[in-house]
């Protein structure tokens, strides 16, 4: 019997001690390498030139699949670009760009189901619109209307968390109850190389490991933590170790190399799902633009290292990729750009429509039922709006 | 109807949630295999099993995390911190997830959850195990508290956090786990989480308590009628958060005095915010300045000190006399 | 006498504490390199050192306990926390040594040392940066808590604060920083902390605000006068605690009537405290019930809402005039 | 200038960028194995039977500080002993009994000189005598008198946490505060199995590493965290690979051997001395006695387990190779033996004498200067003592 979330629709009075878990599907169209508890492996597929460097681990994806990806990590950087120009115009809070990682976004959901669970950090775009959030509810949360944190219908995920590595023990908590009920679920959950210094995340590792959870925790190795870069972040050369101290195994991959990326993943998927517990990606990739629309990069970093990073773009080198099997040209790359931008802007004109604040609603969602001293409140509050004459 | 102390009876209470619901599990640290360290989770495993009676690591955020994730996936935990003085490990957990995820996901995630915790002094025990901050929680929008006082409050309090689709934290006074013995229904009481009881009925000053300053506060009431012939009315808050004002206030209302008793500290605790609400809502009816009788804005002290710090009758009475004569 | 905003005095009392004691260090994530994501840290690692201001990993937790050790080491650390609801990841740091270790080593190793958080809400931000939760503070034994409300007093206050022997909570408004300027003389004025200001004088009302408060009850209390002819006495409270309970019951004996005004959750918060206090010294004096123009019990809304939800000039108006019409 | 904790006595006007460190001196007497970020090497040098089975490692001590070594850990069981039958009487409240632990208590902080620091856990015993806490202050914060935990003069420690793992992230601070003050001491902290589950405990590891600081991790993994085996408590075969995983080199060693854990603690002390960072030592051990009086391990262990543990005894194993080099007797064991016991009764008869509870102090020691409502709380209560006829 599985369980349909939130709510556990049927009471089972037995549940069975031995996993019933589907055995996974191995995909015969992608290779995995070993996520390992001992040396970390390092994985790229396609290198800086678009180049196949690893083609023993080359995923047998059809054409409009590829076609589908390479589209999903444009969408995104059109939305960061609109949402950048938007939060200059004040139509737009703080939020945090993610150009860069766009391959690192893509790869590390592709493998999941609807079924699956999602447990992002706050600069998720990519990822977050794959599995199902809409545009104009990712503008309509940044630009501080409550209603952009609704999760869409169908869509298993939890929004995104703002408190760093806060939601990770989240993750582990939503892969023990899968475990429990022998769903077939998976839970994937991100966060930064920064958020790795936080307690809860560790402790997570740890809890997953312990009770061999169906997660995988994707460490987005952008560089830097605002201005702290990895370097002092950590003593360590990479981030991926962390993972086998806990008994988690891991693997660090060119977290620009989108190929790359939908590998780890899958492998990291199969193991979760097979019942062989969490597993740890280091995706190793880069933050082109801000930390957040509040910061200044030029204070802590140089020019000349974000201009190498340009050089490893994960958007031209699948391009790249994709071109040389002729699966695009620069024709086709402008349509699906230009496709791209009008779905953003078609996105930001319903966001403008629905961009009406609704101060009558702040004491909304608390509980189940208000209480009566909330229910006070709530009054007093709504005859100061009243006074003031807002609706 | 047999004769229970606070430990059988929150075990039954467990016992009987596991059985009917299957998305109640209970987890913490050595829930299981030793049925926790007061014993209040005693042969649960046996009977429902480690996947609904899970022993942790020793991480009290990752286990107030890991709940606040089962109940997302629809699950009901039951989440046991040892001593509440180890919550403060889970602060974060539990402001920023637990207490929010139902508004952050817009409905969506309903957490339903309750995090158990043994609070309060009394049982001479080392440092960080006496402390009673329940004020914590109140002021922590998004959470509901609750206190029993007895065996039979215990019970039922905990069916219905159990059964409240928010989070609840249920602190056990554990002076009281074993202290006294009461008779314990089979079924639980229907009783409602955000309304306090009149434990005894008085016309001449509100005593106002929980947990297990309920005693020394019915003692006093006792005492101030034995000696004074004084007819004090104690109210049994049982409900911090939500509290219900009502029954405070109409209490007060008619007897114009009132004495608040407490373990915690003082200051912002939770005689602060009756006090605050009686001024708001029955300050005509008021004769005299309320008094609070609680912690100190100390650190609980080591525990040859304990009993001398714990607010008591005598304190109470005491208390209750000035209130008296205030003029 | 220099014009400075907020940013710019918290900036000078660093730097000039730095110079003169160097036992004096700053740490906390971004402060050093970046100078911190308010620039009050600005220019400090430039002129100290990476030894001194230490740009550190993204854990709270470590950061305040790494400076709990410092101190215990005989450093006067000031450590930054990025926002105040991140205080929370250091909850147990803050409360289980920061505020404990003078009293469990027998006063062997006093904690002279300060944790700087910006708070509050005003500045569009997005979820978990707009909080208020200084009662947390207030309601944990051995800490202090202060709270400026303007240039001046920040850079005075943070000179207290480090100077002090006890550990100090140091809450920045952050509305504030930015908000307008003051002369801040080049040295900087010895206050005490645990005093209250009266920032107005007057005699009809109380008006009890801190911190970025204090803008909005001043208003009011200029609109009270210039509308009604109403003389309100404004205080700006500084320090939380210890309270200056004193100065504040000394106003409302001679006014008799109260608003108190700050932004945090209302239940169990600083202005409960302050009304259980005034009820417990003034009651003889008081005329109407003491109102709380406060955060309301939820969390705290998304920006687009935050200017209905934070209390304004306004609502302490309306507040003002139902408790003068009391009778 | 090196400053004289805890406060210090002179304001510098300029400290020195670069670490003015005095170089270790390298003891001829002891010699060291390796402690690795790799491959985690393991240390036995004195086997079960009281035999060398590792012949390069054995440290070359004098017969005086041999005994003076067996000494202590017979005087730490003494004390174990005499306080479980105190709290059995009812003279003694809740404590935690080490027995069992006693080379990994005395090795652990062998090579610390007096301005070095201890921080410890609650389990600590032998350590904390060794380093200077009095036999009658033990007994006196265990029976819940404040001023059991008055730090001696001329101690440089911390009192033990009885939170567990929260004095870790402290460890890590005074090892930064010694690093930027160019002073030589160096820090060693102790903690659990079950401690090791705790984030700040990871987080102190990240800051340390990050910071190089001069702290020596020591985790003493008895087997328990209260009814919690270690092999439930992680996922890993070891606790001491959590180091590597944070760029902190690690050991496991054998926690029952007092030569091991001397020269491991040694070369971790060297290390952290010499400027080259924290590292973290897994002394593997095991609890002989309760988890705390208050604890009933027959619900969680078998008998069989006690009893193979019995046959690793730390004393016993230890006493044999003194007997083997002709250091002791059964005469020499006996005499000793009742010298310590006797040690701890005239303690007690300290500890009897002091044993009084001061209901009038518990305001003390709360700040430099108690603010005016403390005060008015202070007279409050004190009026309660007056009324009840306290002192
Ligand atoms: C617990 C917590 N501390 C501090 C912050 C403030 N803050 C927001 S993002 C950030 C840096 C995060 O870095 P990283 O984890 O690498 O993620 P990235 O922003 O690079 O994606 C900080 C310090 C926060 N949101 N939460
Ligand atoms: C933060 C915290 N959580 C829970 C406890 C209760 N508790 C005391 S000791 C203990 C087990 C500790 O195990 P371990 O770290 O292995 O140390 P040991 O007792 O075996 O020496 C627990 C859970 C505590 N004191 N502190
Ligand atoms: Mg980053
Ligand atoms: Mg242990």
């Amino acid at each position: 019997m599985t369980p349909s979330a939130p709510e556990l629709a049927v009471k089972s009075s037995h549940i069975p001690r031995r996993p019933k878990i589907t055995p996974p599907k191995p995909r015969k169209d992608i290779s995995t390498p070993t996520i390992a508890l001992g040396e970390i492996p390092n994985l790229q597929i396609l290198n800086e030139k678009g180049e196949i460097s690893d083609p023993s681990h080359e995923p047998k994806l059809e054409a409009a699949e590829l076609l589908r990806i390479y589209r999903a990590m444009v969408l995104t950087r059109k939305l960061d670009t609109r949402m950048l120009t938007m939060q200059r115009q004040g139509e737009m809070g703080t939020f945090a760009p993610g150009m860069g990682q766009e391959a690192t976004q893509i790869g590390q959901i592709y493998p999941l189901t609807k079924k699956d669970w999602f447990a992002p950090s706050y600069r998720s775009f990519g990822a977050q619109l794959w599995r199902g959030w809409t545009i104009e509810g990712l503008m309509l949360l940044w630009a501080g209307f409550f209603e952009g944190f609704e999760v869409p219908e169908g869509v298993n995920d939890l929004p995104f968390s703002i408190v760093v590595g806060s939601h990770v023990p989240l993750a582990g908590g939503i892969a023990i109850g899968i475990k429990q009920r022998r769903d077939d679920a998976v839970v994937v959950t991100n966060f930064g190389d920064g958020a790795i210094s936080q307690g809860a995340v560790n402790e997570a590792f740890n809890f997953a490991a312990v009770y061999k959870a169906p997660v995988v925790f994707v460490c987005e190795n952008n560089g830097y933590a605002i201005s702290m870069p990895t370097d002092k972040q950590v003593a360590t050369p990479d981030l991926a170790r962390r993972g086998p101290g806990f008994g988690v195994p891991a693997i660090r991959v060119d977290g620009n190399d989108v190929l790359a990326m939908i590998v780890a993943t899958t492998e990291a998927v199969q193991m979760a799902r097979a019942g062989d517990g969490p597993s740890l990606i280091e995706a190793v990739t880069y933050r082109m633009s801000l930390h957040t629309t509040a910061d200044d990069p030029k204070v802590y970093r140089r020019d000349e290292e974000v201009e190498q990073w340009q050089a490893k773009c994960p958007i031209a080198r699948f391009e790249k990729y994709l071109m040389n099997k002729g699966l695009l040209d620069p024709q086709a790359i402008g349509r699906l750009g230009d496709e791209c931008e009008q779905e953003v802007l078609e996105a930001r004109t319903r966001f403008r429509e629905r961009a009406k604040a609704k101060p009558r609603e702040v004491f909304d969602m608390m509980y189940e039922e208000l209480p009566p001293e909330l229910e006070q409140q709530k009054r007093e509050y709504l005859a100061k709006l009243d006074r003031k004459g807002v609706q | 109807m047999p004769k229970m102390n606070m430990v059988e009876a929150l075990n039954l209470a467990l016992d009987q949630n596991l059985a009917n619901d299957d998305r109640v599990c209970v987890l913490g640290e050595d829930v299981a295999v030793d049925g926790g360290v007061f014993r209040v989770t005693k042969g649960l495993l046996e009977k429902y099993g480690e996947d609904r009676v899970i022993d942790t690591p020793l991480a009290e955020g990752a286990i107030i995390g890991a709940a606040v994730g089962m109940a997302v996936y629809g699950l009901r935990p039951v989440a046991e911190i040892q001593f509440s003085g180890f919550t403060l490990q889970a602060f974060d957990q539990i402001e920023q997830n637990m207490a929010r995820l139902r508004h952050r996901s817009h409905g969506r995630y309903p957490i339903s959850m309750v995090m158990r915790a043994p609070y309060g002094g009394g049982i001479r025990a080392v440092e960080h195990h006496s402390e009673s901050r329940e004020a914590y929680w109140a002021h922590t929008p998004g959470l509901k508290v609750v206190i029993p006082s007895g065996p039979r409050s215990a019970r039922d309090l905990l069916h219905a956090a159990i059964d409240d689709s928010d989070p609840v934290i249920f602190y056990e006074p554990k002076a009281l786990y074993r202290a006294f013995r009461e008779d314990v229904p089979d079924q639980p009481q229907k009783i409602a989480i955000g309304k306090a009881q009149i434990a005894r009925q008085g016309t001449d000053i509100t005593l106002i308590a929980y947990g297990a300053m309920m005693r020394p506060a019915l003692e006093a009431a006792q005492d101030l009628k034995d000696l004074h012939s004084i007819e004090a009315e104690v109210i049994d808050l049982l409900s911090i958060s939500p509290m219900d004002t009502q029954t405070l206030v109409d209490s007060v209302s008619k007897t114009g005095r009132c004495v608040v008793v407490h373990e915690g500290p003082r200051c912002c605790g939770i005689a602060a915010e009756i006090i605050a609400r009686i001024n708001e809502h029955a300050f005509e009816h008021l004769l005299a300045p309320i008094k609070r009788v609680t912690g100190h804005d100390i650190h609980f002290p080591y525990f040859q000190c304990e009993q001398h710090y714990l607010p008591d009758a005598d304190t109470i009475i005491e208390a209750a006399n000035e209130t008296l004569q205030y003029e």
